[in-house]
Protein backbone atom coordinates (compact mmCIF):
# COMPACT_ATOMS: atom_id res chain seq x y z
CA UNK A 1 0.00 0.00 0.00
CA UNK A 2 0.92 3.06 -1.16
CA UNK A 3 0.16 6.59 0.57
CA UNK A 4 0.03 9.73 -1.62
CA UNK A 5 -0.90 13.45 -0.84
CA UNK A 6 -2.33 15.98 -2.98
CA UNK A 7 -1.64 19.59 -2.32
CA UNK A 8 -2.53 23.50 -3.88
CA UNK A 9 -3.79 23.00 -7.32
CA UNK A 10 -3.89 19.37 -7.24
CA UNK A 11 -5.67 18.93 -4.10
CA UNK A 12 -8.18 20.91 -5.39
CA UNK A 13 -8.30 19.23 -8.34
CA UNK A 14 -8.50 15.50 -7.16
CA UNK A 15 -10.81 16.77 -3.86
CA UNK A 16 -8.86 15.01 -1.54
CA UNK A 17 -5.22 15.93 0.23
CA UNK A 18 -4.48 12.25 0.71
CA UNK A 19 -5.43 8.46 -0.47
CA UNK A 20 -3.80 4.75 -0.58
CA UNK A 21 -2.82 3.26 -3.56
CA UNK A 22 -3.28 -0.98 -3.23
CA UNK A 23 0.52 -1.76 -4.94
CA UNK A 24 3.65 -3.21 -3.62
CA UNK A 25 5.83 -1.64 -5.68
CA UNK A 26 5.71 0.75 -8.81
CA UNK A 27 7.95 2.98 -10.49
CA UNK A 28 7.57 7.05 -9.83
CA UNK A 29 6.87 7.14 -13.59
CA UNK A 30 4.07 4.75 -13.49
CA UNK A 31 2.46 6.30 -10.40
CA UNK A 32 2.49 10.20 -12.48
CA UNK A 33 0.80 8.00 -15.37
CA UNK A 34 -1.73 6.26 -13.35
CA UNK A 35 -2.80 9.89 -11.54
CA UNK A 36 -2.86 11.58 -14.92
CA UNK A 37 -5.32 9.04 -15.84
CA UNK A 38 -7.56 8.59 -12.88
CA UNK A 39 -7.21 12.64 -12.83
CA UNK A 40 -7.98 14.63 -16.19
CA UNK A 41 -6.17 17.87 -16.16
CA UNK A 42 -3.11 16.20 -13.45
CA UNK A 43 -0.70 17.58 -16.00
CA UNK A 44 2.09 15.22 -15.15
CA UNK A 45 4.65 16.87 -17.16
CA UNK A 46 5.11 19.92 -14.05
CA UNK A 47 4.32 17.74 -11.13
CA UNK A 48 6.89 16.28 -9.35
CA UNK A 49 6.95 13.18 -6.96
CA UNK A 50 8.45 13.32 -3.56
CA UNK A 51 8.67 10.11 -1.71
CA UNK A 52 9.66 9.98 1.89
CA UNK A 53 10.20 13.91 1.86
CA UNK A 54 12.58 13.63 -0.63
CA UNK A 55 12.52 14.55 -4.18
CA UNK A 56 12.75 11.35 -6.75
CA UNK A 57 13.55 10.25 -9.93
CA UNK A 58 11.04 8.81 -12.80
CA UNK A 59 13.51 5.54 -12.64
CA UNK A 60 13.18 5.29 -8.90
CA UNK A 61 10.95 2.38 -7.23
CA UNK A 62 8.37 3.30 -4.76
CA UNK A 63 7.49 0.01 -2.07
CA UNK A 64 4.41 -0.32 -0.42
CA UNK A 65 4.59 1.72 2.97
CA UNK A 66 6.33 4.66 1.42
CA UNK A 67 4.42 8.16 1.52
CA UNK A 68 4.36 9.67 -1.82
CA UNK A 69 3.48 13.57 -2.23
CA UNK A 70 3.02 15.14 -5.73
CA UNK A 71 4.65 18.51 -6.26
CA UNK A 72 3.35 20.97 -8.43
CA UNK A 73 5.74 23.75 -9.64
CA UNK A 74 5.97 25.60 -5.70
CA UNK A 75 5.71 29.14 -5.21
CA UNK A 76 7.02 30.40 -1.72
CA UNK A 77 8.51 32.97 -1.01
CA UNK B 1 10.22 28.61 21.59
CA UNK B 2 11.56 28.41 17.51
CA UNK B 3 13.47 26.11 15.49
CA UNK B 4 15.63 27.73 12.72
CA UNK B 5 13.88 26.45 9.83
CA UNK B 6 10.40 26.43 10.43
CA UNK B 7 6.93 26.44 8.71
CA UNK B 8 4.31 28.63 10.84
CA UNK B 9 1.05 29.90 11.13
CA UNK B 10 0.96 32.61 12.92
CA UNK B 11 2.60 36.63 12.39
CA UNK B 12 6.32 36.50 11.81
CA UNK B 13 8.46 38.88 14.31
CA UNK B 14 11.84 39.80 13.14
CA UNK B 15 12.91 40.30 16.33
CA UNK B 16 13.44 36.74 17.24
CA UNK B 17 15.21 35.55 13.94
CA UNK B 18 17.39 38.59 14.16
CA UNK B 19 18.59 37.67 17.90
CA UNK B 20 18.95 33.75 17.17
CA UNK B 21 21.84 34.53 14.28
CA UNK B 22 23.71 37.22 16.22
CA UNK B 23 26.74 35.73 18.62
CA UNK B 24 29.83 37.54 19.47
CA UNK B 25 31.41 36.84 15.84
CA UNK B 26 28.77 38.08 13.97
CA UNK B 27 30.10 41.70 12.16
CA UNK B 28 26.75 41.55 9.84
CA UNK B 29 23.57 40.27 10.25
CA UNK B 30 21.00 40.41 7.30
CA UNK B 31 17.41 39.99 7.41
CA UNK B 32 15.22 39.54 4.04
CA UNK B 33 11.23 39.46 4.35
CA UNK B 34 9.17 39.02 1.96
CA UNK B 35 5.75 41.06 2.02
CA UNK B 36 2.69 40.92 0.66
CA UNK B 37 2.27 43.75 -1.77
CA UNK B 38 -0.97 45.23 -2.80
CA UNK B 39 -0.67 45.31 -6.68
CA UNK B 40 1.05 42.53 -9.06
CA UNK B 41 1.35 43.12 -12.26
CA UNK B 42 -1.74 46.17 -12.09
CA UNK B 43 -3.70 43.29 -10.45
CA UNK B 44 -5.09 44.29 -7.26
CA UNK B 45 -4.42 41.58 -4.60
CA UNK B 46 -7.21 40.65 -2.12
CA UNK B 47 -4.98 38.37 0.34
CA UNK B 48 -2.92 35.50 -0.46
CA UNK B 49 -3.07 31.76 0.77
CA UNK B 50 -0.34 29.80 1.29
CA UNK B 51 0.26 26.05 1.81
CA UNK B 52 3.18 23.81 2.51
CA UNK B 53 3.80 20.27 3.18
CA UNK B 54 5.69 21.18 6.17
CA UNK B 55 7.75 17.94 6.98
CA UNK B 56 9.45 17.93 3.71
CA UNK B 57 9.48 22.12 3.29
CA UNK B 58 11.61 22.12 6.77
CA UNK B 59 13.95 19.80 5.50
CA UNK B 60 13.87 21.55 2.41
CA UNK B 61 15.07 25.04 4.47
CA UNK B 62 17.68 23.26 6.75
CA UNK B 63 19.24 21.96 3.47
CA UNK B 64 18.83 25.39 2.06
CA UNK B 65 20.97 26.16 5.20
CA UNK B 66 23.30 23.51 4.82
CA UNK B 67 24.03 24.91 1.05
CA UNK B 68 24.50 28.11 2.76
CA UNK B 69 27.06 27.02 5.71
CA UNK B 70 28.91 25.22 3.17
CA UNK B 71 29.59 28.09 0.44
CA UNK B 72 29.99 30.78 3.03
CA UNK B 73 31.69 29.34 5.95
CA UNK B 74 30.63 30.62 9.28
CA UNK B 75 27.03 31.78 8.28
CA UNK B 76 24.63 31.21 10.86
CA UNK B 77 20.58 31.08 9.28
CA UNK B 78 17.23 31.22 10.30
CA UNK B 79 14.52 30.72 7.71
CA UNK B 80 10.55 30.75 8.65
CA UNK B 81 8.02 30.31 6.22
CA UNK B 82 4.39 31.39 6.87
CA UNK B 83 1.22 29.61 5.45
CA UNK B 84 -2.11 30.38 5.66
CA UNK B 85 -4.07 33.55 4.23
CA UNK B 86 -1.70 36.32 4.31
CA UNK B 87 -3.31 39.94 4.19
CA UNK B 88 -1.04 42.68 2.62
CA UNK B 89 1.83 43.68 4.26
CA UNK B 90 2.06 40.30 6.15
CA UNK B 91 5.59 38.73 6.44
CA UNK B 92 5.38 35.64 4.14
CA UNK B 93 9.25 34.69 4.56
CA UNK B 94 11.87 35.79 6.29
CA UNK B 95 15.30 34.68 6.08
CA UNK B 96 18.03 36.04 8.63
CA UNK B 97 21.93 35.45 8.46
CA UNK B 98 24.72 36.66 10.32
CA UNK B 99 28.77 36.58 8.92
CA UNK B 100 31.65 38.09 10.47
CA UNK B 101 31.87 39.95 7.73
CA UNK B 102 29.38 41.75 5.38
CA UNK B 103 29.99 40.64 2.10
CA UNK B 104 28.82 36.83 3.11
CA UNK B 105 25.55 37.85 5.06
CA UNK B 106 24.38 39.88 1.52
CA UNK B 107 25.39 37.16 -0.91
CA UNK B 108 24.04 33.92 1.56
CA UNK B 109 21.02 35.83 2.22
CA UNK B 110 19.88 36.21 -1.77
CA UNK B 111 20.85 33.04 -2.48
CA UNK B 112 18.43 31.86 0.37
CA UNK B 113 15.68 33.03 -1.47
CA UNK B 114 16.09 32.03 -4.52
CA UNK B 115 16.95 28.16 -3.78
CA UNK B 116 13.26 28.78 -1.63
CA UNK B 117 11.28 29.58 -4.84
CA UNK B 118 12.88 26.89 -6.52
CA UNK B 119 13.00 23.32 -4.16
CA UNK B 120 10.94 24.33 -1.40
CA UNK B 121 7.26 22.34 -1.59
CA UNK B 122 5.56 25.75 -0.60
CA UNK B 123 2.55 26.98 -3.17
CA UNK B 124 0.80 30.69 -3.23
CA UNK B 125 -2.85 31.33 -4.14
CA UNK B 126 -3.26 35.04 -4.94
CA UNK B 127 -7.06 35.90 -4.81
CA UNK B 128 -8.39 39.24 -6.69
CA UNK B 129 -11.85 40.71 -6.70
CA UNK B 130 -12.77 38.83 -9.58
CA UNK B 131 -10.45 35.48 -9.44
CA UNK B 132 -7.96 33.41 -7.71
CA UNK B 133 -5.02 31.44 -8.94
CA UNK B 134 -2.06 28.91 -7.77
CA UNK B 135 0.73 30.33 -8.89
CA UNK B 136 3.89 28.67 -9.93
CA UNK B 137 6.63 28.80 -12.86
CA UNK B 138 6.73 25.45 -14.56
CA UNK B 139 9.71 23.25 -14.21
CA UNK B 140 11.52 20.51 -15.89
CA UNK B 141 11.50 17.53 -13.90
CA UNK B 142 14.60 17.80 -11.23
CA UNK B 143 17.65 15.92 -11.51
CA UNK B 144 18.93 14.17 -8.04
CA UNK B 145 17.66 15.63 -5.00
CA UNK B 146 16.14 18.75 -5.85
CA UNK B 147 19.23 20.84 -6.07
CA UNK B 148 21.18 21.92 -9.83
CA UNK C 1 9.77 58.89 17.24
CA UNK C 2 12.77 58.48 14.41
CA UNK C 3 13.90 60.03 11.94
CA UNK C 4 14.85 58.14 8.45
CA UNK C 5 18.23 59.53 8.60
CA UNK C 6 20.01 59.41 12.09
CA UNK C 7 22.15 59.55 14.80
CA UNK C 8 21.49 57.98 17.88
CA UNK C 9 23.11 57.12 20.79
CA UNK C 10 20.58 54.20 22.65
CA UNK C 11 20.37 50.85 21.25
CA UNK C 12 19.14 50.09 17.98
CA UNK C 13 15.88 48.83 17.23
CA UNK C 14 15.13 46.38 14.16
CA UNK C 15 11.52 46.42 14.16
CA UNK C 16 11.27 50.33 14.08
CA UNK C 17 12.94 50.63 11.20
CA UNK C 18 11.38 47.52 9.39
CA UNK C 19 8.04 49.06 10.08
CA UNK C 20 8.94 52.34 8.77
CA UNK C 21 9.98 51.63 5.23
CA UNK C 22 6.71 48.99 4.89
CA UNK C 23 3.70 49.91 2.44
CA UNK C 24 1.41 48.49 0.74
CA UNK C 25 3.22 48.56 -2.51
CA UNK C 26 6.50 46.71 -0.77
CA UNK C 27 7.20 42.72 -1.51
CA UNK C 28 10.30 42.94 -0.13
CA UNK C 29 12.52 44.17 2.90
CA UNK C 30 16.10 44.07 3.63
CA UNK C 31 17.23 45.18 6.71
CA UNK C 32 21.03 45.47 7.27
CA UNK C 33 22.71 45.48 10.78
CA UNK C 34 26.46 46.25 11.17
CA UNK C 35 27.19 44.87 14.59
CA UNK C 36 30.32 44.43 17.33
CA UNK C 37 32.19 41.23 16.84
CA UNK C 38 34.86 40.52 19.45
CA UNK C 39 37.89 39.41 17.26
CA UNK C 40 39.27 41.39 14.00
CA UNK C 41 42.49 40.08 12.54
CA UNK C 42 42.80 38.07 16.28
CA UNK C 43 42.77 40.88 18.40
CA UNK C 44 40.11 40.37 21.36
CA UNK C 45 37.69 44.17 21.20
CA UNK C 46 36.76 45.08 24.39
CA UNK C 47 34.51 47.68 23.21
CA UNK C 48 34.47 50.67 20.42
CA UNK C 49 33.72 54.11 20.70
CA UNK C 50 31.95 55.83 17.77
CA UNK C 51 31.92 59.65 17.03
CA UNK C 52 30.27 61.82 14.37
CA UNK C 53 29.73 65.11 13.05
CA UNK C 54 26.12 64.95 14.05
CA UNK C 55 24.55 67.58 11.70
CA UNK C 56 26.99 66.32 8.61
CA UNK C 57 26.53 62.70 8.81
CA UNK C 58 21.92 63.37 9.19
CA UNK C 59 22.57 65.32 5.88
CA UNK C 60 24.95 62.66 4.16
CA UNK C 61 23.18 59.54 5.39
CA UNK C 62 20.22 61.48 3.86
CA UNK C 63 22.17 62.04 0.61
CA UNK C 64 22.56 58.51 0.14
CA UNK C 65 18.93 57.70 0.76
CA UNK C 66 18.62 60.22 -2.24
CA UNK C 67 21.00 58.18 -4.22
CA UNK C 68 19.74 54.82 -3.70
CA UNK C 69 15.87 56.12 -4.73
CA UNK C 70 17.22 57.75 -7.41
CA UNK C 71 19.54 54.31 -8.68
CA UNK C 72 16.32 52.54 -7.73
CA UNK C 73 12.99 54.06 -7.93
CA UNK C 74 10.09 53.46 -5.16
CA UNK C 75 12.66 51.73 -2.77
CA UNK C 76 11.92 53.56 0.53
CA UNK C 77 15.19 54.02 2.84
CA UNK C 78 15.96 54.40 6.71
CA UNK C 79 19.04 54.70 7.95
CA UNK C 80 20.14 54.68 11.34
CA UNK C 81 24.06 55.14 13.36
CA UNK C 82 24.48 54.75 16.70
CA UNK C 83 27.43 56.92 18.24
CA UNK C 84 29.19 56.67 22.28
CA UNK C 85 30.47 53.41 23.66
CA UNK C 86 29.33 50.31 21.87
CA UNK C 87 29.94 46.72 23.05
CA UNK C 88 30.13 43.28 21.98
CA UNK C 89 26.79 42.69 19.61
CA UNK C 90 25.58 46.04 19.77
CA UNK C 91 24.34 47.26 16.22
CA UNK C 92 26.32 50.58 15.13
CA UNK C 93 24.45 50.30 11.86
CA UNK C 94 20.98 49.85 10.63
CA UNK C 95 19.98 49.62 6.97
CA UNK C 96 16.10 49.57 6.05
CA UNK C 97 15.07 49.11 2.73
CA UNK C 98 12.02 48.58 1.00
CA UNK C 99 10.99 47.77 -2.69
CA UNK C 100 8.68 46.51 -4.73
CA UNK C 101 10.97 43.65 -5.76
CA UNK C 102 13.77 41.73 -3.69
CA UNK C 103 16.29 42.49 -6.63
CA UNK C 104 16.43 46.15 -5.65
CA UNK C 105 16.21 45.76 -1.72
CA UNK C 106 19.23 43.93 -1.69
CA UNK C 107 21.04 46.12 -4.20
CA UNK C 108 20.08 49.18 -2.81
CA UNK C 109 20.96 47.85 1.01
CA UNK C 110 24.33 47.10 -0.17
CA UNK C 111 25.33 50.10 -1.87
CA UNK C 112 24.05 52.26 1.12
CA UNK C 113 26.90 50.59 3.33
CA UNK C 114 29.34 51.22 1.05
CA UNK C 115 29.02 54.54 0.87
CA UNK C 116 28.61 54.60 4.25
CA UNK C 117 31.89 53.63 4.99
CA UNK C 118 32.89 56.63 1.96
CA UNK C 119 31.30 60.05 2.51
CA UNK C 120 29.41 59.80 6.45
CA UNK C 121 31.43 61.79 8.81
CA UNK C 122 31.51 59.17 11.47
CA UNK C 123 34.83 57.03 13.54
CA UNK C 124 35.55 54.35 15.19
CA UNK C 125 37.82 53.33 18.05
CA UNK C 126 38.88 50.20 18.70
CA UNK C 127 39.20 49.63 22.50
CA UNK C 128 41.39 46.41 22.96
CA UNK C 129 42.93 44.97 25.95
CA UNK C 130 46.29 46.44 25.32
CA UNK C 131 45.56 49.50 23.47
CA UNK C 132 43.21 51.70 21.39
CA UNK C 133 43.11 53.01 17.65
CA UNK C 134 41.05 55.46 15.70
CA UNK C 135 40.59 53.04 12.60
CA UNK C 136 39.79 54.64 8.86
CA UNK C 137 41.46 54.52 5.76
CA UNK C 138 43.06 56.75 4.14
CA UNK C 139 41.33 58.17 1.00
CA UNK C 140 42.46 61.13 -1.62
CA UNK C 141 40.84 64.51 -1.35
CA UNK C 142 37.40 63.83 -2.59
CA UNK C 143 36.52 66.12 -6.04
CA UNK C 144 32.96 67.55 -5.14
CA UNK C 145 31.08 66.67 -2.86
CA UNK C 146 31.90 63.68 -1.83
CA UNK C 147 29.99 61.27 -4.58
CA UNK C 148 32.76 59.11 -6.47
CA UNK D 1 35.96 84.88 12.26
CA UNK D 2 35.86 81.34 11.03
CA UNK D 3 35.10 79.07 13.47
CA UNK D 4 36.81 74.75 13.21
CA UNK D 5 35.48 71.47 14.46
CA UNK D 6 37.59 68.68 15.55
CA UNK D 7 36.94 65.03 15.57
CA UNK D 8 38.60 61.33 16.23
CA UNK D 9 41.97 61.40 16.40
CA UNK D 10 42.47 65.45 15.60
CA UNK D 11 40.32 66.03 18.59
CA UNK D 12 42.31 64.30 20.62
CA UNK D 13 45.39 65.59 18.59
CA UNK D 14 44.22 69.29 19.30
CA UNK D 15 43.10 68.42 22.67
CA UNK D 16 39.97 70.61 21.78
CA UNK D 17 36.60 69.84 19.33
CA UNK D 18 36.11 73.55 18.35
CA UNK D 19 38.02 76.70 17.93
CA UNK D 20 37.76 80.06 16.30
CA UNK D 21 40.22 81.82 13.77
CA UNK D 22 40.54 85.24 13.16
CA UNK D 23 40.04 85.62 9.33
CA UNK D 24 37.57 86.86 6.65
CA UNK D 25 38.78 84.57 4.30
CA UNK D 26 40.68 81.98 3.45
CA UNK D 27 41.19 78.78 0.87
CA UNK D 28 40.76 75.23 2.25
CA UNK D 29 44.16 74.60 1.40
CA UNK D 30 45.27 77.28 3.59
CA UNK D 31 43.50 76.21 6.47
CA UNK D 32 44.90 72.71 5.87
CA UNK D 33 48.34 74.43 6.17
CA UNK D 34 47.48 76.46 8.71
CA UNK D 35 46.46 73.29 10.97
CA UNK D 36 49.55 71.42 10.20
CA UNK D 37 51.61 74.29 10.89
CA UNK D 38 49.92 74.95 14.11
CA UNK D 39 49.50 70.77 15.00
CA UNK D 40 52.50 69.10 14.58
CA UNK D 41 51.29 65.74 13.07
CA UNK D 42 47.87 67.02 11.61
CA UNK D 43 48.38 65.03 8.88
CA UNK D 44 46.59 67.41 6.12
CA UNK D 45 47.53 64.71 3.40
CA UNK D 46 44.53 62.71 4.87
CA UNK D 47 42.43 65.13 6.07
CA UNK D 48 39.25 66.83 4.45
CA UNK D 49 37.44 69.40 4.92
CA UNK D 50 33.67 70.46 5.50
CA UNK D 51 32.38 73.53 4.93
CA UNK D 52 29.12 74.18 6.52
CA UNK D 53 28.53 70.64 6.49
CA UNK D 54 29.48 69.78 3.10
CA UNK D 55 33.10 68.55 1.28
CA UNK D 56 34.95 71.68 0.34
CA UNK D 57 37.56 71.73 -2.28
CA UNK D 58 40.96 72.70 -1.47
CA UNK D 59 40.27 75.82 -3.54
CA UNK D 60 37.16 76.26 -2.48
CA UNK D 61 36.99 79.79 -0.56
CA UNK D 62 35.86 80.06 3.14
CA UNK D 63 34.20 83.12 4.23
CA UNK D 64 34.23 84.79 8.07
CA UNK D 65 31.05 83.28 9.68
CA UNK D 66 31.65 79.55 8.01
CA UNK D 67 31.53 76.32 10.18
CA UNK D 68 34.65 74.23 9.27
CA UNK D 69 35.38 70.51 10.59
CA UNK D 70 38.12 68.57 9.70
CA UNK D 71 37.06 64.81 8.49
CA UNK D 72 39.72 62.65 9.35
CA UNK D 73 39.35 59.14 7.53
CA UNK D 74 35.63 58.05 8.18
CA UNK D 75 35.18 54.57 9.72
CA UNK D 76 31.25 54.26 10.11
CA UNK D 77 29.57 51.19 9.83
Amino acid sequence: MITVNYFARLRELTGKSEETIESDSMTVQKLLDWAEDTYPGFGKSTVHVAVNEEYALKEDIIQSGDVCAFIPPVSGG
Amino acid sequence: MMKPYEIVETPIEIQKYADYVLHAGAGAVTVFTGNVREWTHGIRTLYLAYEAYIPMAEKKLAQIGAEMEDKWPGVKVAIVHRIGELHISDIAVLIAVSSSHRKAAYEANEYAIERIKEIVPIWKKEIWENGEEWIGAQKKYPEGNGSE
